[in-house]
């Protein structure tokens, strides 16, 4: 998988396939773009649309390095890390799709460069803050010393995030801590998507979000926040909704 | 020679047409239209890139059974062409003399020796005309390859050796068909030049084989370019390639789609959406004709089975022609076909 | 209940009681490993024998019958497989002037048993070079032995019997037969039979009758029966013999046969002129010259190569002109 | 008519099974290999499987919201006894259309 080292030594690997517009993907907390996109048939689909794309394995991910400082995961640095994948592949302007905490970085993105974004979409978030209500020292408790804390639905995330393969349970804690994923500062200059699955408990209300974003909308009926990637409606949607005319 | 931006566009209608021909191809397998038909789908920048490079007033090709692409590239009647997979004629019904395109060949590697004979031809009539024979991995294998390449060097001939190193022969990969690894490492034992290229790069391999003509030309002799590039499909429309590999490495190749990458060069180059729309279009045109053309392709007439054996038939084939075609027994509506000269 | 059972499945059994059998035996050949064959024959062996005994080999015919001389030497009982009869073009060099010769150049030290499978004839709409016949070429080759099964309990007896053999068999397989299922019987009954046709060279009759011997081999055996059940309904009783091995021919057999019926019509998919149809004709001729009440009939594939698609239905002997040929040799009067 | 059953392949990283989402094809199908056919849903992500041969499905064994083991039968494709070989196609027993009368010899 080709690598590249961003401004501060970390070094970023992704993985590209040709086609003519190109989309930048970014995953989400805990997972890779071999988990969010290659397996869940997004990158075949692409292939068969003949569009382009540059999947990201966001720092303290996958192949890419996993930094242990917090200050290693504020949102410019992520930012620059994309900005440094595009320089290398060559792209100026990009359709980005981003994946629950991924589609955080994909709303900073637009917003730091609207000019670079031709069309966004945002899946699995909504208007509450990423990490919202994740006390860092309980995540540790579950992360670094495997003791599950009151609030169950956290215990469950954050253990299931630490069993994927790959992970480093040290990177993921400094991100909680670091990555300031706070809430929306202005609406997207550029066409853009929500698209959640209904019972997404990670993203509730999205339909108010998208209006805050004067974004479309698409909800899948029936999945959640952890089953709504492959979903055929939820891909035909996006897929639609990236191919109409610029 | 750098390529040009209209030779790169031409080159992408081209695979593009390949593409919706060779997927029409199996459909129409499926579909009973054709018995049976082996696919192409991922070698078309290495069939297109190759193809496209010849002279059509001076240079000769020499297929197998797998380079419909070539065809396309070549602008060969691609009804004739089909009407081998058709069941029709083996050889095709295209003129390989006007096409300046052999006849589809079943046994891989005994064209390559063809395609070093006409070499020996240009050569002998002081032309400045080119060869290319077409095998894959697995017909490097054969005697005749070597047999073709000896001979090549020996006379400096010009003849361009075509390897299309897919990955795959039926079911053996190439690792177990290609001892030392690489086809065009061989060409230094024969005193030829050779190039290993990325076969789904079309622009690379348009090069080469540009550099291989020039060579052969100006009288530099043969040259062995060996395209590496992967067969997607399976070897053909009632092959399982579950048998012997994984869909894994299927799909990992076909994310990396030789017409996607010129595509996005195509792009990044200025071509807009009306570029490929156009493209598409004529593909889908290319499609309906040759499907059209191979829906309503009838029978040969009976006299066919005997009419080619010979360029000057003995009276015995005559005879045994027209007893079988006077035959009382045969139907009516061949009866009346008897010959009548 | 005899078992029934398809041709390809009788020669994967007999093919795995070998390997079982005797360790020096070796298959081998162009996608017989992994994919288990391109008709699937070689299915399953691979996994049971090891691929030491079961091997895929690069695509070259004339090194895989090469390779099996050398194997042969070194004291291995080879069974090659060329993937299809056109392949075998480039193997004649191996199989003629080495193979066929090895035992009478070495006056006797080296004998070479190796059973060549060649997947042979036509009928199954297939590309060139991949419905041939050529049976005449190698039993004209001193030093080659021919068998061919039509049947599945054939293919699994003749199989061990040419195998067993010392000498080069060229095994033909009429692929156009691979699928048909027939009663098989269990293997123990096969076994037996085998001990019963020793020697090699003995054809069978697989319909009696009295009017006239319908002589043929592979897929014909099934078309010259279908023959014989149309002649009777119009009361003629055409007797079918399956020569089973083209070399050596069952000279006394076809006497029998031809004795007693006093008319021979010989069928093969391999064009006429100079096919194994003239040998036969002339041996009935020189062997039952008296008996006979017509000239030897030979239906045959046209001299013509063997075309593509709907063709090879009028190229292949059809019912129309095998019944014709029997129709001349009934109406034959003396001049 | 033997059927021809794949198992729901080992999905790595020591899953032991997963949830059938949705099929994306149906009994009576016909599929080429490499088809997206079943969506399926791991504790660590979903997966969307393609098919593992080209031909007509014969049986789902697990029904959407069902949970496969890793291992056991997922789906069965149609395969009939006579497949074609490499090339060409299996002929069929047809029974012959007959022209030609013979007459009975005085003998």
């Amino acid at each position: 998988m080709p690598s590249i080292r961003s401004f501060d030594g970390v070094r970023i690997s992704f993985e590209q396939t040709p086609g003519e517009r190109p989309v930048l993907l970014l995953h989400g907390f805990a997972s890779s773009a071999a988990l969010t996109w290659q397996q869940t048939g997004w990158l075949r689909a692409f292939a068969a649309a003949g569009t382009a794309t540059v999947s990201v394995d966001l720092r303290g991910h996958g192949y890419s390095d996993k930094p242990t400082d917090p200050a290693g995961y504020a949102m410019t640095a992520f930012l620059a890390d994309i900005d440094a994948v595009l320089a290398e592949a060559d792209y100026d302007i990009v359709d980005v799709f981003g994946y629950s905490m991924g589609a955080r970085v994909a709303l900073a993105f637009a917003q730091a460069h609207p000019e670079r974004a031709g069309r966004l979409v945002l899946g699995g978030i909504a208007a509450r803050d990423l990490f919202a209500g994740w006390n860092p020292d309980e995540v540790d408790a579950i992360l670094l010393r495997n003791e599950p804390v009151a609030d169950a639905q956290l215990t469950s995330i954050v253990t299931t995030a630490r069993s994927v393969p790959g992970t480093s349970a040290e990177a993921l804690s400094a991100l909680v801590r670091g990555l300031d994923a706070s809430g929306v500062s202005s609406a997207p200059q550029m066409p853009t998507l929500v698209a959640v699955g209904a019972n997404d408990e990670l993203a509730p209300n999205a339909a108010d979000f998208a209006e805050q974003l004067s974004a479309e909308l698409v909800e899948v009926p029936g999945r959640g926040h952890f089953n709504v990637l492959s979903a055929r409606t939820f891909r035909e949607s996006i897929l639609r909704f990236l191919a109409a005319q610029v | 020679m750098k390529t040009d931006d209209d030779t790169a566009r031409r080159l992408y209608r081209l695979m593009v047409t390949t593409r919706a021909l060779d997927a029409e191809a199996t459909v129409m397998q499926r579909q009973g239209i054709i018995p049976g038909y082996a696919p192409l789908k991922g070698q078309e920048a290495a069939q297109i890139g190759s193809g496209a490079a010849l002279d059509l007033a001076r240079d000769f090709a020499f297929p197998t059974y797998r380079e419909m692409g070539v065809a396309v590239a070549m602008g060969v009647d691609l009804i004739g062409y089909f009407a081998s997979h058709h069941g029709s004629w083996h050889g095709g019904l295209y003129d390989p003399l006007a096409s300046r395109f052999a006849p589809i060949n079943a046994v891989v590697a005994g064209s390559v020796l063809h395609a070093m004979g006409w070499a020996k031809g240009e050569k002998l009539s002081h032309g400045t005309g080119v060869s290319l024979a077409y095998f894959g991995d697995g017909a490097s294998s054969q005697g005749d390859v070597h047999e073709a390449m000896n001979f090549a060097g020996v006379d400096d001939l010009p003849v361009i050796f075509f390897c299309q190193n897919n990955g795959w022969a039926i079911s053996l990969p190439t690792e177990r068909q290609v001892a030392g690894g690489s086809v065009a490492a061989r060409a230094a034992g024969y005193g030829l030049a050779a190039e290993v290229i990325d076969g789904n790069d079309v622009v690379e391999v348009f090069e080469a084989t540009n550099r291989a003509l020039q060579r052969a030309r100006s009288g530099g002799g043969a040259t062995v370019i060996e395209a590496m590039t992967y067969r997607v499909g399976p070897h053909s429309t009632s092959d399982d390639p579950g048998r012997y590999r994984s869909i894994g490495e299927e799909q990992s190749w076909a994310l990396l789609d030789p017409i996607d990458r010129l595509a996005q060069q195509l792009r990044a180059a200025g071509a807009d959406d009306a570029f490929f729309e156009s493209a598409r279009t004529d593909a889908r045109e290319t499609v309906e004709t040759v499907r059209t053309g191979l829906v309503d392709m009838t029978d040969r007439p009976l006299t066919e089975l005997f009419d080619f054996v010979f360029t000057n038939p003995t009276p015995r084939l005559l005879e045994q022609r027209d007893a079988y075609l006077s035959n009382a027994y045969l139907s009516n509506e061949y009866a009346s076909e008897a010959t009548h000269g | 209940m005899a078992e029934t059972l398809s041709m390809q499945a009788a020669i994967n059994t007999a093919l795995d009681e070998i390997l079982t059998a005797d360790d020096r035996a070796l298959v081998f050949g162009e996608d017989v490993g992994t994919l288990g064959g391109v008709f699937r024959v070689t299915d399953g062996l691979a996994a049971k024998h090891g691929s030491d005994r079961v091997f895929d080999t690069p695509l070259a015919e004339s090194a895989i019958i090469g390779m099996s001389i050398g194997l042969a030497i070194h004291g291995f009982r080879p069974i090659p497989e060329i993937q299809f009869d056109g392949f075998a073009y480039p193997a004649m060099n191996q199989l003629i002037t080495q193979l066929a010769r090895m035992t009478y150049r070495s006056r006797g030290a080296l004998p070479m048993p190796v059973t060549l499978r060649l997947p042979s004839f036509g009928g199954i709409r297939a590309p060139e070079h991949h419905g041939e016949s050529l049976e005449a070429i190698f039993a004209h080759v001193p030093g080659l032995k021919v068998a061919v099964p039509s049947n599945p309990s054939d293919a699994y007896s003749l199989l061990k019997q040419c195998v067993a053999d010392p000498d080069p068999v060229i095994f033909m397989e009429p692929k156009s037969r691979y699928w048909h299922k027939a009663e098989f019987g269990q293997p123990a009954e096969a076994a037996a039979r085998i001990e019963a046709e020793l020697p090699i060279g003995v054809s069978r009759v697989v319909r009696p009758g009295r009017h006239v011997t319908l002589v043929a081999w592979g897929a014909m055996v099934a078309r010259c029966i279908q023959v014989a059940e149309l002649a009777a309904e119009d009361g003629v009783d055409v007797e079918v013999l399956d020569l089973r091995w083209l070399k050596p021919l069952d000279v006394a057999g076809i006497s029998a046969s031809v004795g007693h019926t006093r008319r021979a019509v010989v069928v093969h998919e391999a064009p006429l002129s100079a096919g194994l149809g003239a040998e036969i004709s002339a041996l009935i001729t020189e062997n039952c010259f008296d008996s006979l009440r017509a000239p030897v009939q030979r239906v045959a594939g046209f001299d013509v190569a063997y075309p593509a698609g709907p063709l090879e239905d009028h190229y292949i002997p059809s019912v129309d002109r095998i019944l014709a040929a029997v129709q001349r040799t009934l109406e034959y009067r003396r001049g | 008519m033997a059927d021809i059953t794949f198992t729901l392949p080992d999905l790595g990283e020591g899953l032991l099974d997963a949830t059938v989402l949705e099929w994306l094809v149906a009994p009576g199908d016909f599929v080429e290999r490499g088809a997206a056919m079943v969506e399926v849903e791991t504790t660590k992500s979903t997966v969307e499987l393609p098919s593992p041969r080209t031909g007509v499905i014969a049986a789902l064994h697990v029904d959407e919201g069902g949970v496969a083991e890793v291992g056991s039968p997922l789906v069965s494709f149609a395969a009939d006894d006579d497949q074609a070989g490499i090339v060409g196609t299996v002929p069929a027993d047809e029974v012959p259309v007959r022209r030609v009368r013979l007459t009975i010899p005085e003998d």
